[in-house]
């Protein structure tokens, strides 16, 4: 293997392991919002990873652009929606699970 | 086990799953959002099929505006299914189940999946692949193939070269043609762009028998807007039609002073700055996509979809007074119909220049490859003008305030 | 090199499960859209992946336009949630 | 195994067009009437596609080396006939649902409900309702009328 493929391989290794904490933590998770920080966070770290994995591998300079351009994409896209999201919940009045209260669904 | 098969398997159950969930759950509004789920599961499949316009299209159609249409009904009617006592429907279980047998039975004459020896992988489609256009990187048009280049070698799948002869006229080969070896009926074609003379003496360009009409390195794009030519231009009266009849249906009078309600979403402060940032991106995307189309991957259905999205997005955050501000109704009313006859236009202008009806050869008398790429492209932004605005429009009539 | 992809699709075809099932049982509409959100981003992934599998890595288009669909759609779910109409 | 696997994807076709159907016969509602029949063309398109793959095939859209533009990749493309085929099919659709959509919002306008048990029920009695009143009725309406009347009675 060539030192391009050996960084490819463990960046797509990590990115695998975030992303799949990140959907293990959107099942387990008690509540929306405990759920919501486990996902919104581990979306737009897994995807750079892998992205960047890529990046390395590519031949041509217009897909490493591309790359870069889906990435930057995510970066702004995701985080986005994960806020509107947070916000319409709580302004719905979603209740954070809480020990004490564990009933904080609706 | 090749990997496409692999992922196939993995995927269609996935599919699966979700298609039951959508017919089962009780909650509207959930069988909306798992549509889209279904819808970008399902581009997923094409995409490992390697049929990525497909893919394009379903992620563009059924991922977004099928998802904003389903929604923009349920503002109007109820997000729960009203609940019913039987949760299994016996009678139509039976009858699916009648049915899917029947066509399961029916599958076991299928060829197998990726099999090179179907029928459908021998007939005229090879032809197609052998013509002789795009070699050199970034030209189009008919040009002479490199050297040593074998119309015959793509078509013999399995390393056994047919016996075509060299000559175009003689055609007499295609009745007999037989792969004895494995008892296969191989119906051999030639690759006539090769060998037929792009002018004949009078200056016309001739259409040797079977002609696909169409030279660009998408072959999707060549099928879709010169082979299936006709087709495609209906296709687009179709749609056309879908968004004259969501007018009769929805649209009421607006009167004179009536004020434009709606429930901008402006005061988030996050959502207005990105939407200011990315509705000219998209929108220069979905410009990119039309453009591209005969390049790769995209064209004007898809293009016009995503054009469509972006004015949706910008509707969806500054209200439907601002995109009005921006595209009255009656200039989207205008474009509608624009589109259609931009793709029409292209034809008869074919037409008047000595051709066929949609021959874009005639287009560029000096280079007839340039012709076609250029027809492709009109019409491509006709498919490409009508589709986003007659999305737009239907967009506009789901949200409008109904009279109750 | 070709194995490491199919390793990492397999990976994130675990991840689309098991946010799948999120999607489907998800007790609140916000989880579901959250589900929905996260299962879009999976699908760009695996969409770019998928044309590195099959070497054809000239179609990383197909993902710029699975991202903004995917934004958009959320956006769009999420105003139905939050004002209960369109525009 | 082999032979189960080069036939699965026309199986799942068949179940998606099935769940589809059972949808389209089990459900009352209107919408999600709607929404199975997007599940049962969606079947098809899997039908079409499926027969499109050929083995070691790639996206029929000209492969050009980047290290050697000057040489056209040859090996087998996948059969683009199908893909071209479902393009359109998939943009028809979204117009069919379009047009269902509207003219679901016109049925719950007039009735109030978009099950179509109760529509089928509300418009029963209205014509019950006109033939008492002693509405003039042609044939066809006045035989339909009849049975549901005797049904209800």
């Amino acid at each position: 293997m060539l030192w391009n493929e050996i960084v490819t391989t463990v960046l797509l290794g990590l990115g695998c392991v975030v992303s799949l904490t990140g959907a293990l933590g959107l099942l387990r998770m008690p509540d929306f919002y405990t759920r919501l920080h486990t996902a919104g966070k581990t979306d737009s770290l897994g995807q750079f990873l892998i992205l960047l994995g890529l990046v390395f591998v590519t031949p041509d300079l217009l897909t490493q652009i591309k790359l870069v351009g889906v990435a930057m994409i995510l970066m702004i896209a995701a985080p986005t929606a994960t806020h509107a999201i947070t916000k319409a919940a709580h302004l719905n009045d979603l209740r954070p699970w809480t020990k004490r209260d564990p009933g904080g669904e609706p | 086990m090749n990997a496409v098969v692999l992922i196939d398997t993995l995927l269609l159950i996935l599919v699966t799953i979700t298609a039951v969930a959508i017919i089962e759950v009780r909650n509207l509004y959930a069988s909306v959002m798992l549509t889209s789920v279904y819808s970008l599961l399902m581009a997923l499949v094409w995409v490992n099929m390697h049929s990525m316009d497909v893919a394009f299209t379903e992620a563009a159609v059924g991922g977004g505006i099928s998802t904003i249409l389903l929604i923009g009904t349920l503002v109007h009617t109820a997000r729960e299914e009203r609940p019913i006592k039987a949760r299994v429907h016996w009678k139509a279980l039976l009858v699916t189940a009648v049915t899917g047998a029947a066509l399961i039975y029916g599958t076991f004459d299928m060829p197998r999946f990726g099999d090179p020896h179907a029928p459908i992988h021998h007939f005229r489609v090879p032809e197609m692949m052998a013509q002789t256009v795009g070699f050199a990187n970034g030209t189009k048009g008919k040009q002479a193939p490199p050297e040593g280049f074998d119309a015959r070698e793509y078509r013999s799948f399995n390393g056994r070269v047919a016996d075509i002869p060299d000559d175009p006229t003689d055609t007499a080969w295609r009745e007999t043609s037989v792969l004895a070896q494995d008892g296969i009926i191989v119906p051999k074609v030639i690759g006539h762009a090769a060998h037929a003379p792009v002018h004949d003496d009078a200056g016309h360009h001739p259409h040797p028998a079977d002609d696909f009409n169409g030279h660009v390195p998408n072959s999707v794009t060549s099928l879709l807007a010169a082979y299936r030519g006709y087709d495609t231009m209906f296709e687009t009266t179709v749609i056309f039609t879908a968004g004259i009849s969501l007018i009769m249906l929805l649209r009421r009078p607006r009167r004179q002073g009536e004020a434009q309600v709606g429930a901008p979403m402006v005061d988030q402060a996050v959502l207005r700055v990105v939407t200011k940032m990315s509705v000219p991106f998209i929108l220069l995307f979905g410009l990119y996509v039309i453009t591209h189309g005969e390049l790769g991957p995209g064209g004007g259905f898809q293009g016009g979809v995503v054009i469509a999205c972006g004015f949706i997005l910008y509707a969806l955050i500054f209200g439907r007074a601002a995109l009005y501000r921006v595209l009255p109704p009656p200039v989207i009313d205008v474009l509608t119909g624009l589109g259609v006859l931009l793709y029409s236009g292209t034809g008869a202008a074919c037409l008047l220049l000595g051709g066929q009806f949609l021959d874009y050869s005639m287009l560029n008398r000096l280079s007839p490859g340039d012709g076609e790429s250029l027809g492709m492209t009109l019409v491509e932004y006709g498919v490409g003008i009508t589709v986003s605005m007659v999305m737009l429009n239907i967009f506009n009539q789901l949200a409008e305030e109904q009279p109750t | 090199m070709s194995w490491v992809y199919l390793a990492t699709a397999i990976a994130l075809l675990i991840g689309l499960f098991i946010i799948l099932i999120r999607a489907i049982i998800g007790p609140t509409v916000y989880d579901r859209i959250l589900a929905t959100n996260a299962l879009g981003t999976k699908t760009i992934l695996f969409v770019t992946l998928l044309d590195y599998i099959s070497g054809r890595t000239e179609f990383i288009d197909m993902a710029i336009v699975y991202a903004l669909i995917s934004f958009i759609t959320t956006i769009a779910i999420l105003k139905f949630a939050e004002k209960g109409r369109l525009d | 195994m082999t032979h189960v696997l080069g036939i699965y994807n026309y199986w799942i076709y068949v179940l998606l067009m099935m769940i589809g159907l059972y949808g389209v016969i089990a459900k009352p509602n209107l919408i999600k009437q709607a929404i199975a029949l997007g599940l049962f063309q969606t079947g098809i398109f899997l039908y079409y596609i499926s027969m499109a793959v050929i083995d070691d095939g790639t996206a029929p859209v000209w492969f050009v080396d980047p290290q050697d533009p000057g040489q056209k990749f040859m090996g087998p493309y996948d059969n683009p006939l199908p893909h071209v085929l479902i393009l359109t099919a998939i943009v028809v659709s979204v117009s069919v649902l379009a047009v269902a959509l509207a003219l679901i919002i016109n049925i719950r306008r007039a009735y109030g409900t978009i099950e179509a048990d109760q529509i089928e029920v509300m418009d029963q009695q209205d014509r019950l309702a006109e033939f008492r009143a002693g509405a003039t009725l042609d044939a066809a309406d006045a035989a339909e009328l009849a049975g549901v009347g005797g049904h209800h009675d």
